[in-house]
Parts: structure tokens; C-alpha cells; sequence
């Protein structure tokens, strides 16, 4: 429970830009202003984990988000010039929308039903102490994650490069 | 895998370009930064210079000759004066000859003092080298706006000579103007050709080797930066440029850095030449007299100068009449320029720009 | 409170610390209008302080007719000095000019993205100043992580070159914007890397704690982080496209990069922020490196913010310096740059920084030890900062400056081996 | 006026619904990945709602748990993206109607 009209308000004012910003998303015919919304849906996010006091969360998001996955998007698009950049929807777009609007109906009631055990003590973890936690109880993870991202980062170059660096590669 | 379908993407590096060094485009095919083809299209300043001499007399012709290469006025007419000269049969008093070596070693300072600038410019040293540049240029343009007038088309040399003789204080001015150039070239030195980043942008840029030069007939610094030691002033002497003692600076690989510091050096060996020329400066007439409607006997000649970009050659033909039957020039920006397609295929786009830049090309001279 | 030894008094007309000013005022207003106006009021008091008393002078002043001046001067010309006396009021002119511009949308153009852009870009411009202290309390958001706030405020502007270049449906600017978005990715982990090294001496992120920091030991980080500073003052420049990384609108290749469609006070924000963000830089890199506010003791004396300034400006200088006089890098060259040599560099620095860090804590060392490490650390700096270039293979000695000299035109002379170095 | 947890909890629902809409209807690789990447930042709202607004473990795990997330979002939009970029270099389309065969 987080008293006080400022957050309150500020609760308001960020779902409503995130959740229009998502519709943006699904209403926009050009898949670079469907890019673009996605960034400002990023920014609210990144907006209610100021609310929820995650400081470095927010930053993390703001910088990882915003200044690598969505410019990964438009690299993206710049890189399949022919492929279609008018964000229409494929044929399933309707029994999409009636398994979304049925999943929505379960999770609200679900929400709405249970009572959460609620405290309003608010302990919050500080960008150092979860540096610590990340690097005490949780390493083992922690390294899972960065072998993973190399991982990531190899396959994804071995998965673009173009035949003539192979070809050179297996004439070296 | 079937093949790749990559999009090559033509790119303009169009007439309206800031550095393509006047109204000249590249259609380049570009695969992202890579340069696939390189096409030139030219003739946008074309003005026919060589039709319309054939409506004036020989005199009327000289001032045709600065508006070809407009940087380098003084040796386009000096190499026109030469063919009629020849054709004529017409000396040249000696003081005539020492004045007119002169004024072509001034130009080609300025020439080269511009060509170093703009290359630099297309590296991207923001402006500051081209100022400095123009900066000692302007001293010697007011040395040609002091003898003859004009700063850029000087219409100086005629027929048989020289138009005026040299005023009073133009010779202590020109040595003022010339002790302060080696200094300035060390200064260039410093700040360009020992900048890493500089090296790092010209070197093994747009290679052209000893043959392929040879073969392409290119003269000038783009020759000599291949390392083919070819002067028209030592090999094929005029204008008495035999007394002179001066050196050829000769590169060894033949990329845009070697031809930069083979311009740098020459601008050294003209100042030398310039100062034993002035301490023998010889006395008596400027000009022998040529009659204004000179009608030489019939035949054709053709005289060839060493001017900033190359070997310059002005070829005439007479048919007796007072006007020249034919009148052709051979630019050797135009024809230094015919191996650009090889030595940007291959490179980026910056490297396309360094390249032009390196050739030092003037568009009037190549459009004519 | 933080208690500092501070001569400085609680009265409002003290000007070192303009904390008091400001308190005063929200007192006032309190009493007045109640603290919800006051809860509303004192970030626009901070905003306007640090707008008029810091970004303006800097960054119109310094950036826009001071940078020309000096360029100017380099060139051996005198800049402009037309506009008012010794050309004072040339921004404000410029200014004007530009509003009066008319702003051309070409056709084909994506319209509300072309618009949106120049927005995206002056927004965060503005953000950055929330975060720099000024003085002990004169900060406007004393962030307990203020440093990656700064680095999530400097991802937004490459989002918007992007936005600029792809909607003005130019080939140019499409060039342009794809440059802009490699270098700044590839450089801002380098960055990242070089202020993780500082960090990990200061062990917060708060740049208030941080200049605290060295002002109590009396040490500036630069000293103990050379080589991070080098690698920040590189990435700085390259993230900015401020030469010899202005790869972005090199006027030579790619007419104005991103920016060629634009005219009017449209490319005037894209002008004035560029500055902004260079300056903001500077002031980050003076905060985190040359200890901001604080000079050994003499912000006592000196108002803090007076020092902040001018240590901006210094930092400054030296982008307007590399502008003046260097030529540009290529696109292949940079990226190798920022992979190839600054990553592993800024890796090894923090292994290095790690290992001090332990030793310092487990061994209980006092203090002092600090000007031992900053020795160690620029030694250290200059050794790997060559080594590491010359195992790239970067050897200068090998180029030869100076062509070789023969008398006869005797055609091609071989390249003879032996002239290996120049002359 | 005040903000529980339900409220937070209906915010990362819908985003989540949202998401899964776009993943589902786009016709775009890219477009479907939008969708996916909303999914998991809905999911991290989730989290954090309930490290600052609930008691017990929550509180440490869900922060540590949104940093997995996020890279693990980075880590999958790279592969993907690159999956995309060599599947239209062959076909030319990374329209996921048309990209059905397995064999290239």
C-alpha cells in the first residue's frame, strides 16, 4: 500500500501511457511507429519501477531496453529492406484475441479474488544489497546468466555471417 | 544455401557534393559501406574552350587558357605560349624565360597549397589545415595581383614573353613570401603527415603500383607517388629549367599518403627554384614584339608543361590563317582520373572521398 | 545532513552555497501556500538555479560562441565578432535566425517521426543536469545511483539520431543514423567498463559520495584512474560524434549525416543539444574524474559552483581542441578501436582496480595507500596503453614521412628497403 | 487515495494479455518479438509489485529475479533477431506466414 496523492497520481498517469503506448503498438500500420511505441511502453515500465522504488532497476531497464533491444528492432527492420514493414496481423489475429481476452478475464479474477498478505513495512532492497545478493546467495545463477549471454553472443554472430566470411574462413 | 540476395544501394556522391572539389559525381553502387562500382559521370562545366578558340586569333586564345584549370592560371598559359612559340618559331629573351619560371613555381605553391588543404578537409581535420593553407596562398596570390592584375585568372604571359615587366618591389616582396614557406611546410609536416589519425585515413588508400600508373599514362604527384621518378622540367627541360638545380621526390607504394607528402616535398624544391631564379634574375627586354594578328606558317606543334596536377599539353595546328585550325588540350586531371574505378572499388565511402582527394582533380580542366 | 568543517554561514545572502537561498524561498512559500506548492516548487527552483546560473553560460556562451572563437583562432582567423561587442550576441542572433527559418519537411518524409525527434533529443539533454551536484547541498536529485542514471539519460539521444535519420527518407541520413547507433553501442560498453574501475573505489554511485570521497582523501580519481579516465574521455567523444569521432555528420562523406533534412530551429535544437550533451559530459567527467565541486579545500572559500564551471569548461576546452585539429576516423577503424583495444583495456583496468580494492580493504591498509595506487595505476596506464597498441601491430616508426630525392627522371625507382625509417 | 498491490497486478496483467495479442497476431518476426518482449517486462512488474508491496522472501528474490529476466530478454531478442536476419536473407520475407518449411 503506497499512501499519497503523488504516487497515486503518478500510478494513473503511467499505466494509462503504458497501456496506450502497447496499443500503439497493435493499432500502428508502420512497423517502425510500432518500434517506437514499444520504446515509450518501455519508459513507463521503467517509470513504475521508480514508483515501486527500484532505482537501478529502472536505470538498468532504461539503458538495456531502451538503448540495446529496441535499437537491436530497428536494426532489424533496417537490415530486411524488402520484407513487409507494414505491421499487419496474420489470419489468426481473431482466435488470438479471443484466447487474450480469455487468459485476461482468468488473471483479473485471480487477482481480484485471492487477498494478498499485504504489509506496509517498506523494506527495500538498495542497488548495493542486491549487488550483494547477487554475488552472495545467488552466484550460481549469476553465472548461468553470463555464460548464457556469451552464448547468445556467439550463436548470434556465427548465425549472420555472410557466406563470403566463410567462404574466406575455410580458405585460411 | 542459395545465393544471398544483398541490395546493392546506389548512392550519389553527386555534382552538389562538399567535396567532390567542383560540380563532379560518382554514382557509387554501395553494398552497406562497402563501394561495389564506381561510375563517374562528368561534363556538367563544360564550356567547349577548344571550339570556340577556333573563332580567335592566337592572342585572343590566352585567356581561354587560365579559365581551364583555374588554379593554376600561369602554367596553362605558359604551356599555350610555348606551342605557338613553337609553331611560330619565336625566342624568348632570357629575362622573359626567368620571369616566367617564376610565376609557374608560384603557381604551382598555390596549386599545391590548395590541393594539400582540400585533402585534409576530406579527411576531416574540420578546416584548420585549409585555413592555414589559404592562408600563405593569399600572400602569393597578392604577388600576381601585384604583377599582373588579376589574382586567380592572371592572363599574364603572352606570345614571345611575359605581358608587363615586374614591378619595382616585387622582388624583395617574393623573397619576403618565400623564406617563410619552408617553415610553413614543416608546420603542415607536423600537423598532418605525423598524425596517426591521418595515417591511419591515407595509408594503402586508393594503391595504384608502378605499371598500372605507367600504363594509365597518369603524371604529375600521382606518378611520382607510385615511384616513377618522371619530371617533364628535368626530362623534356623549357623555359631554361636545365640551369636549375632541383630533385625529384619520388613515393614508394604509390596510396593517397605517399602522393600527399610527394605534393608536400615539391612545394620545397619549387621554393628552391624560385630563389636561384630570382638571385639570376638576367636584365634587358621582357618580350620580343609579335605582331597582333600573328599568323603563323602552317603545320601543328605541341609543347608540354610540368603544371601542379601533371604533364599539361597544348596542342595547335595552323593552317596560316590568324586564328589556330585546331586547339587541344591535354588535362592531366582528366586523365589521371581514369583509374579512380579501381582504386575505389573495394573501399568504403570515406575512402572513395580520400581518394578523390588525393588525385587532386579540378573540374574546369577536366570538362574543359 | 552531511556535516562538513564548512565556513560557509546559514544566511540566505551567502551566495557560496545557494542551499540556503533556495531553503529560504520554500520556507517562505511554505508558510505562504502550503507544502504541496512548496513539494511542487523546489525542483523548479533547483531546475531554474542550475539552468540559469550553469547551462547558459556554459553551454550558449562557452558552446556556441566560445567553440567558434577558438576553432576560429586555431584557424588563424578571428571567429565572429560582428554581433554586439567582441560578437557577444552572436547565439542570440543565431537563435533568432533560426526561428525564423522556415523548417522543410521533404516529401516522402515519415512527418510525425521527423517531428518527434528533435524532441526525444533536447529532453534528456535537460535531464542530465538533475544529477550533477554543484555544491555540498546544492544538488537537485542526490540519486543513490546518479551514475547509472546518467549512463540510461545518454542512451536516449542515439534512440533519437536514429528516429532523425530514418524518417527524413534520405540516403544520406539513413548512413548517417546507422553509424550513429553502431559507434554509440560499441563505445558505451566501453564506458560502462571504465566508470565500473571508479566505482569500485568509491563503492557508490552516488556522485555526491563520490566527489565526497575525494575530497576526503584528497585525491582526484584521474590520478588513480588514469587509464579509465582516457577510456571515458574517448567513449565521451565518440557517444557525442564530436571529432575525431564525428563520424555521424561528416560533412566530407556523408553530407550532414542524419541531420541533412533538416533546416530551421529544428536542426537548431539538434545544434544546441549536441552541445548540451558535450557539455553535460564534461561536467559528468569533471564530477566523477576531476572531483566537481571540490579543489583540496578551496571550495571553503571559492563558491563550489563557481569551480564546477570551470572545471567543465577546461574539459571542455580539450573537445574543442581535438575538434580543431584532428582528421576523422573511419567507421571500420572505430569499431575496431572501441573492440578491439578499449574493451580489453578497460577489462584489465578493472581487474586491477579489483585486486587493489582487496588488498586495500583485507590488509586494513590506512589511507595513504591511495598515492600508492594512483602511482602504480598511471604506470600501469601508460605501459598497457602502448603495449597493447603496439601487440594491434600499431607501429608509427615504420611509416616513412618524408618521399626520397633523385636527381635524373630516370622512371621507376624500386622501393629500396634499406630507407626504412624517414628521413 | 492509495496504490495496493492489486492495482500493480491489474497493470501487469493487461500488459501481459497485451503482449501475448501482439505475439500472437503479428505477421512480422519483429513484430511477434515486440509481443514476447512485453510479456516478460509485464512479467518484471509483476515481480517488483510484490518485492515492495508483500512480505517474506519476495522481497529479495524478486529484484535478483528481474535482473535474470532482463538478461535473458537481451540474450533471447539477439538470437532472435539474428535468427530473423539469415532466415530472410534465403527467403526474403520474415513474414512468419510464409516461413513454414524447416528445410532451407
Amino acid at each position: 500500500m503506497i499512501e499519497g496523492t503523488g504516487p497515486a497520481l503518478a500510478f494513473w498517469g503511467l499505466s494509462a501511457l503504458t497501456l496506450v503506448s502497447a496499443g500503439g503498438v497493435i493499432v500502428s500500420r508502420n512497423l517502425f511507429h510500432a518500434v517506437l511505441f514499444l520504446v515509450l511502453a518501455f519508459i513507463g515500465i521503467a517509470g513504475f519501477f521508480l514508483l515501486l522504488s527500484a532505482e537501478f532497476l529502472a536505470m538498468a531497464q532504461i539503458v538495456i531496453y531502451v538503448g540495446a533491444i529496441a535499437v537491436l528492432m530497428l536494426y532489424a527492420i533496417v537490415l530486411t529492406p524488402r520484407a513487409g514493414r507494414d505491421n499487419r496481423e496474420t489470419w489468426m489475429a481473431v482466435p488470438a484475441l479471443f484466447v487474450a481476452v480469455g487468459l485476461a478475464a482468468v488473471l483479473l479474477f485471480a487477482i481480484h479474488d485471492t487477498d494478498w498478505a499485504k504489509s506496509a513495512r517498506a523494506y527495500v532492497l538498495s542497488a548495493g544489497e542486491l549487488g550483494r545478493e547477487l554475488l552472495g546467495t545467488w552466484v550460481l545463477p549469476f553465472q548461468l546468466a553470463s555464460v548464457l549471454l556469451t552464448a547468445a553472443l556467439v550463436g548470434a554472430v556465427m548465425l549472420v555471417r555472410s557466406p563470403e566470411e566463410e567462404r574466406k574462413e575455410e580458405e585460411e | 544455401m542459395t545465393e544471398i540476395r544483398s541490395e546493392p544501394f546506389v548512392v550519389n556522391i553527386g555534382p552538389q557534393h562538399p567535396s567532390t572539389h567542383g560540380v563532379f559525381r560518382i554514382k557509387a553502387t554501395v553494398d552497406g559501406e562497402r563501394v561495389i562500382d564506381a561510375e563517374m559521370v562528368m561534363g556538367y562545366l563544360h564550356r567547349s574552350i577548344e571550339k570556340l578558340a577556333e573563332e580567335r586569333t592566337y592572342t585572343q586564345n590566352i585567356p581561354f587558357t587560365d579559365r581551364t584549370d583555374y588554379l593554376s592560371s600561369m602554367s596553362n598559359n605558359l604551356g599555350y605560349c610555348l606551342a605557338v612559340e613553337k609553331l611560330a618559331g619565336i625566342e624568348v629573351p632570357p629575362r622573359g624565360n626567368a620571369i616566367r619560371v617564376i610565376m609557374a613555381e608560384l603557381q604551382r605553391l598555390a596549386s599545391h597549397c590548395m590541393a594539400i588543404g582540400a585533402f585534409a578537409n576530406d579527411t576531416g581535420a574540420w578546416q584548420t589545415p585549409v585555413m592555414w593553407t589559404f592562408r600563405e596562398r593569399e600572400r602569393i596570390l597578392d604577388l600576381f595581383e601585384m604583377t599582373s592584375g588579376a589574382r586567380l585568372t592572371c592572363n599574364y604571359m603572352r606570345i614571345g614573353g611575359v605581358a608587363f615587366d615586374l614591378p619595382k618591389d616585387f622582388v624583395p616582396a617574393c623573397r619576403k613570401v618565400i623564406e617563410r614557406f619552408p617553415a610553413f611546410i614543416d608546420e603542415l609536416h607536423g600537423l598532418l603527415s605525423e598524425n596517426e589519425i591521418f595515417i591511419a585515413r591515407t595509408k594503402g588508400i586508393g594503391v595504384i603500383t608502378a605499371e598500372q600508373a605507367i600504363n594509365a599514362s597518369l603524371s604529375g604527384p600521382m606518378l611520382r607517388g607510385s615511384g616513377v621518378a618522371w619530371d617533364i622540367r628535368k626530362a623534356d627541360p623549357y623555359c631554361g629549367y636545365e640551369q636549375y638545380d632541383f630533385d625529384i621526390p619520388v613515393g614508394e607504394n604509390g596510396d593517397s599518403y605517399d602522393r600527399f607528402i610527394v605534393r608536400l616535398e615539391e612545394m620545397r624544391q619549387s621554393v628552391r627554384i624560385i630563389e636561384q631564379a630570382l638571385d639570376g634574375l638576367p636584365g634587358g627586354p621582357f618580350r620580343t614584339e609579335v605582331p597582333l594578328a600573328l599568323r603563323p606558317p602552317k603545320g601543328e606543334a605541341y609543347a608540354r608543361v610540368e603544371g601542379p596536377r601533371g604533364e599539361l599539353g597544348y596542342y595547335v595546328v595552323s593552317d596560316g590563317g590568324p586564328s589556330p585550325f585546331r586547339f587541344h588540350i591535354r588535362p592531366p586531371s582528366f586523365i589521371n582520373l581514369s583509374l579512380l574505378k579501381e582504386m575505389t572499388v573495394g573501399g568504403t565511402v570515406a575512402d572513395a572521398i580520400v581518394v578523390l582527394g588525393s588525385i587532386d582533380i579540378v573540374v574546369g580542366e577536366i570538362d574543359r | 545532513m552531511i556535516w562538513l568543517p564548512f565556513l560557509v554561514s546559514e544566511h540566505w545572502w551567502d551566495l557560496r552555497d545557494l542551499g540556503n537561498l533556495s531553503r529560504e524561498i520554500l520556507e517562505l512559500i511554505e508558510r505562504g501556500l502550503g507544502s504541496e506548492v512548496a513539494y511542487i516548487v523546489s525542483p523548479l527552483i533547483g531546475f531554474v538555479a542550475s539552468f540559469l546560473l550553469f547551462v547558459l553560460p556554459t553551454q550558449l556562451y562557452l558552446g556556441v560562441y566560445g567553440e567558434r572563437r577558438l576553432i576560429g583562432r586555431m584557424q588563424s582567423r578571428l571567429g565572429p565578432n560582428r554581433v554586439g561587442k567582441f560578437g557577444l550576441l552572436q547565439p542570440i542572433a543565431d537563435a533568432i535566425k533560426l526561428i525564423q527559418k522556415e523548417a522543410i519537411t521533404p516529401r516522402g518524409a515519415d512527418r510525425w517521426v521527423m517531428w518527434t525527434a528533435p524532441v526525444v533529443f533536447v529532453a534528456p539533454a535537460v535531464l542530465v543536469w538533475a544529477v550533477i551536484p554543484f555544491g555540498p547541498n546544492m544538488v537537485i536529485a542526490d540519486l543513490p545511483t546518479g551514475l547509472v542514471y546518467y549512463l540510461a539519460v545518454a542512451a536516449l539521444p542515439v534512440l533519437a539520431a536514429f528516429m532523425a535519420g530514418w524518417s527524413s527518407n534520405n540516403k544520406y541520413s539513413l548512413f548517417g543514423a546507422m553509424r550513429v547507433v553502431a559507434m554509440a553501442i560499441s563505445y558505451e560498453v566501453a564506458l560502462v567498463l571504465a566508470l565500473l574501475g571508479v566505482v569500485l573505489f568509491t563503492q557508490t554511485l552516488s556522485l555526491q559520495e563520490i566527489i565526497l570521497w575525494q575530497r576526503d582523501l584528497d585525491i582526484w580519481l584521474v590520478f588513480l584512474q588514469p587509464l579509465a579516465f582516457i577510456i571515458y574521455f574517448i567513449s565521451a567523444s565518440a557517444e557525442l560524434n564530436r571529432t575525431p569521432t564525428d563520424i555521424a555528420e561528416a560533412e566530407s562523406e556523408i553530407v550532414a549525416g542524419y541531420l541533412t533534412e533538416y533546416s530551421g530551429m529544428k536542426w537548431g535544437l539538434f545544434y544546441g543539444m549536441d552541445i548540451g550533451y558535450a557539455i553535460a559530459a564534461a561536467a559528468f567527467g569533471s564530477t566523477v574524474f576531476l572531483g566537481g565541486w571540490s579543489f583540496f579545500g578551496l571550495e571553503e572559500w571559492v563558491p563550489p559552483w563557481l569551480i564546477l564551471i570551470v572545471k567543465t569548461q577546461l574539459f571542455y576546452f580539450v573537445f574543442i581542441w581535438t575538434r580543431g585539429t584532428l582528421p576523422r576516423l573511419r567507421i571500420d577503424q572505430l569499431m575496431g578501436l572501441a573492440w578491439k583495444y578499449l574493451l580489453p583495456l578497460a577489462a584489465v583496468n578493472l581487474l586491477v582496480v579489483a585486486a587493489e580494492r582487496l588488498w586495500w580493504k583485507e590488509a586494513e591498509l590506512g589511507d595513504g595507500i591511495v598515492y600508492l595506487f594512483a602511482a602504480i595505476n598511471i604506470v600501469l596506464a601508460v605501459v598497457l596503453l602502448v603495449g597493447w597498441a603496439r601487440a594491434l601491430g600499431y607501429r608509427p616508426e615504420r611509416v616513412r614521412t618524408r618521399p626520397r630525392l633523385v636527381k635524373e627522371p630516370l622512371g621507376y625507382v624500386p622501393a629500396d628497403s634499406s630507407a626504412g625509417g624517414g628521413q | 487515495m492509495s496504490v495496493t498491490l492489486e492495482h500493480f497486478l491489474t497493470v501487469s496483467a493487461l500488459l501481459f494479455t497485451l503482449g501475448l495479442f501482439i505475439a500472437l497476431s503479428k505477421r512480422n518476426a519483429v513484430g511477434v518479438l515486440m509481443g514476447v518482449e512485453l510479456m516478460l517486462n509485464a512479467s518484471n512488474l509483476a515481480l517488483l509489485a510484490f518485492a515492495r508491496l508483500t512480505e517474506g522472501p519476495a522481497q529479495i528474490a524478486g529484484p535478483v529475479f528481474v535482473v535474470f529476466v532482463i538478461t535473458v530478454a537481451a540474450a533471447e531478442v539477439a538470437v532472435a533477431l539474428a535468427l530473423a536476419v539469415s532466415v530472410y536473407r534465403v527467403r526474403e520475407t520474415i513474414d512468419v506466414d510464409r516461413i513454414t518449411l524447416l528445410r532451407m
